[in-house]
């Protein structure tokens, strides 16, 4: 969920791109130069990802995956984020460059909090345990996002209130259908490339 | 294919160094966005409009771009007017309008297509893979140049396989609907393009290493300076501290 | 009459992409009942293209398609027609998406609306046909070409076509595949159409032989058998080395 | 004496992904100064894999490498000979991963230390030799099958290598592509593997063929020219029945 340009306040913008600074900073300590590619690929592989639209109902929306994201990636998701926000920007003028830090926050920073409750348990060799907590994770990941959002309006204006109730309220069909999705596809990683969830952030550092 | 609409063209504002570009987009979107009084947000939408007009690029497709943005915008419209506390303005059956809320629900517009217009302006009009250059040139941390650089080089590979992936499902006769087949065929399609991808990563890898890579990227980029250049940022920096000074004067 | 037999047709069709160079120019094109036919040409001539307009995964720019019969225009129309013509992408590794080979075969019947336990029969079905019995719970990214290759075909007749059309079905394959897909090609009895390099392949398996350049489709009328110094085949049975 | 030609000598080499079965199993081959080879089998036989193992890319869970006479070990080893040996990888998109052709066949130079100015005149003149003048500025990703090919080996042969290893150059070129391939490989005076499924190709460029199958080599003594029954080549000029 991008929030546009223009909407947010001078305080919430600047404590985003702190935020955000400090976040990419640490990803990009943990990520060495010849883990570039890795995760330039798979950043490429969400931004494609998000031009995905399911359908909900009579209406559609499109995939955010920020939970598998964070699982995948750790604090490496905070540079992954950002460079595929910038893209979206650049090329479809979604987002800009005021709004680029807070954004990033927005969707990254729930990303690497779901790495860290439930990156252990979806690697669980349990079946109904690992699903589970990739179904959690794909939930909350995106859940946090919605209240991140909204956050970021209320902090900027106390009218935003009910824009903000609408918009976690938004977020809800959203949730479960990443839910799922984070499910189905933790569930083809583990049968297919387990490796993948083993964690690209560990490997080598 | 996921195209650069705005990259090329033959205007002044396509041949100018993506240095200066850069550097008066991001200065000027900064003060446009925490600037709050129209007596500074009307000129600088007027700047850029300008700024749109000077790179001579095609306006229906601009105009198509600040149409999808404002469809986000249209929805603060109808909400903000009667959700903000204040002056009544207008009342359609039990709901109020207020001035502020209208007020509030105008500045964004104005903020908003703004910097929208800034952006096809400025950054819009440099290739993405000039633009990575660019910033190498201006101290970015070359690291996140590199994740820049290769996220567009492989965006186009994996849309491509993405698109290759969604006709499989769509011939073998594959109709969205909000059911678990379908979450589960999105699931699978997602996971596959992961899958691909970083096997795409360990051979792109690789094939570095086999031309001597060691953990250090250079560049071949060159920019240089003009006359036109040195206007042009003179002119922007001129207008970015009338903005500054227009909207300061306000808050004493 | 003869229009009833006329499964493909195409009129006058064009196409570029964003704004390219035409790929297709008024290209004109039928495919009856039990026709099979080879498509080759250059890189880059088009014939993956008018396969994609053939199955309204990309639309012309002008000009008419009937598909049995039909005028089809809509994603609506094609969506409808899609299910009768099976296609085999130019590469195996894009057909293939589930985790493993039984969900693969199953997916199309699914969306044809069949439930859970007919769709598992008719995936099993078929893949014994193409003598894949033992594969169902392979892991369809782990196959090796040309068994990603034979479980597509798979993919492809779990759906029952009544005409294939396939993209270059042998390449990169090593010969013992070749052969393989040759034999079970020949002996399949549908309409069909084979794009291809490979002239070898074509002559075995087809009738006839269109040539596809400059947009535009002709029959090819040079297509003589001739005699050409060639080396063995080799390489398949390193062990007949060792015996 | 003999060992002084011997550029690649691999011994009783085995190798496995991730506790998959053996892909290698006590491989031994030798490539000597100028020998010219080609590799053929079947799909997922591990020619490619035995490729990366050459340059150091995959390490073999046993057995012995020596590389221009010097055994080879670790990474760093490796890094020393890997610019005298050039690898064409299989997909052509997994080897121009730069931005533009110019610097995609600079990157190699550069690396090699040199200056841009040196490494832009080294990428010009590689480029002008493959007749691929005027291509500079092209981004790699909108090139085509064949240019991209074209490019890659331009920016293998950048690097100045002394033995060349080409991973299936001419799949799924067409045939105009596949004759300039072959024209400029027969014209390099370079010691080279290629791995190709096509035997023409590799008649027409390579001396000696190898077939690799069970995890081992073996010379391909079967390779006899015999007549052979092969249709005319055509389709490439349609404009030929036209006028
Ligand atoms: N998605 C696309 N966007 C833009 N151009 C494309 C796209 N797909 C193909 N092309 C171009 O259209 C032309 C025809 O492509 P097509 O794949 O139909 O050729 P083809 O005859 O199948 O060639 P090949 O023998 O290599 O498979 C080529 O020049 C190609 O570069
Ligand atoms: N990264 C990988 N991880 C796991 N298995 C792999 C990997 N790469 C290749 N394999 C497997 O190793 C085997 C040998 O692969 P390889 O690519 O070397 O075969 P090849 O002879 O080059 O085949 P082709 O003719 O299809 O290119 C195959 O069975 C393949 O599935
Ligand atoms: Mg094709
Ligand atoms: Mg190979």
């Amino acid at each position: 969920m991008h929030i546009s340009e223009g909407v947010l306040s001078a305080p919430v913008l600047v404590a985003g791109v702190a935020m955000a600074a400090a976040g990419v900073s640490v990803g990009l300590k943990k990520m060495d130069y010849e883990r570039i590619p890795q995760v330039a690929v798979l950043s490429s592989a969400f931004f494609v990802a998000s031009l995905i639209h399911v359908p909900i109902g009579p209406s559609n929306a499109h995939l955010i995956l920020n939970g598998i994201n964070g699982l995948l990636l750790g604090w490496l998701c905070f540079p992954s984020i950002l460079v595929a926000l910038a893209l979206q920007a650049l090329l479809f003028q979604f987002g800009g460059i005021t709004v680029l830090g807070i954004n990033t926050v927005n969707m990254a920073l729930p990303g690497l909090i779901c790495y860290y409750l439930f990156s252990r348990l979806v690697n669980r060799e349990r079946g109904f345990i690992s699903l589970g907590a990739a179904f959690a994770c794909g939930l909350v990941a995106v859940f946090l996002s919605g209240i991140l959002v909204a956050l970021s309006l209320l902090f900027t204006e106390e009218s935003f209130m009910s824009v903000a109730k609408l918009i976690v309220l938004a977020h809800l069909p959203v949730m479960i259908i990443e839910g799922i999705i984070t499910l189905f596809c933790v569930a083809f990683l583990k049968r297919v490339k387990p490796e993948l969830l083993g964690g690209i952030h560990e490997k080598g550092s | 294919m996921i195209e650069e609409h705005f990259s090329t063209g033959e205007s002044f504002v396509h041949g100018l160094d993506p240095r200066i570009k850069i550097i008066v987009a991001i200065l000027f979107s900064v003060v446009v966005a925490v600037s709050s009084s129209f007596l500074a947000l009307i000129p600088a939408l007027v700047v850029s409009v300008l700024l749109v007009a000077l790179t001579r690029l095609s306006t229906r497709k601009v105009f198509y771009r600040l149409l999808l943005v404002n469809g986000l915008i249209l929805f603060l419209w109808l909400l903000l007017p009667f959700t903000f506390k204040g002056e009544t303005l207008f009342t359609i059956g039990p709901l109020a309008g207020t001035k502020e809320g209208i007020w509030y629900a105008s500045r964004i517009t104005i903020k908003c297509n703004t910097i929208l217009l800034t952006m096809i302006a400025l950054l819009a009009t440099i290739p993405i893979f000039t633009l990575g250059h660019a910033m190498d040139k201006l101290y970015f941390p070359d690291k996140i140049i590199h994740l820049f650089l290769f996220t567009y080089r492989y965006i186009h590979v994996i849309f491509q396989e993405y698109h290759r992936l969604i006709n499989a499902m769509r011939i073998r006769g594959f109709i969205p609907h909000t059911n678990l087949h379908t979450y589960r065929s999105y699931a699978y399609l997602v996971g596959m393009l992961l899958v691909k991808s970083y096997d795409r990563a360990e051979r792109v890898h690789r094939a570095m290493l086999c031309r001597g890579f060691d953990r250090k990227y250079y560049t071949l980029s060159r920019f240089s300076i003009k006359i036109g250049d040195i206007v042009y940022l003179s002119l922007m920096l001129a207008a970015i501290l009338g903005l500054v000074v227009l909207q300061w004067r306000l808050i004493i | 009459m003869e229009t009833d037999n006329l499964i493909i047709n195409l009129e006058d069709i064009s196409f570029s992409y964003w704004g390219d160079r035409r790929i297709l120019d008024c290209l004109s094109f039928q495919l009856r009942r039990g026709d099979r036919i080879g498509l080759v040409g250059p890189n880059g001539s088009g014939k993956t293209t008018l396969f994609h307009i053939i199955m309204g995964l990309l639309r012309p720019s002008s000009g008419r398609i009937e598909l049995f019969g039909m005028p089809v225009n809509g994603e609506k129309d094609f969506r409808g027609v899609r299910k009768r013509i099976g296609l085999l992408f130019q590469d195996a590794d894009d057909q293939l998406f589930c985790p493993t080979v039984l969900e693969d075969v199953a997916f199309g019947p699914l969306n044809l609306g069949k439930s859970s336990e007919e769709a598992r029969d008719i995936a099993l079905k078929t893949l014994a046909r193409l003598d894949l019995l033992g594969f169902e719970n392979r892991i369809t990214y782990k196959l090796s070409g040309g068994e990603k290759r034979l479980v597509s075909l798979a993919t492809v007749l779990a759906m029952d076509p009544e005409v294939l059309l396939l993209d270059e079905p042998t390449n990169g394959l090593d010969e013992a595949t070749e052969e393989e897909i040759t034999h079970i090609l020949k002996g399949l009895d549908l309409s069909c159409i084979f794009i291809s390099h490979n002239l070898e392949f074509l002559s075995q398996t087809t009738d006839r032989i269109y040539a596809m350049a400059n947009g535009k489709i002709s029959l090819d009328e040079a297509l003589v058998p001739h005699p050409h110094i060639h080396t063995h085949k080799f390489g398949r049975l390193p062990h007949d080395h060792e015996s």
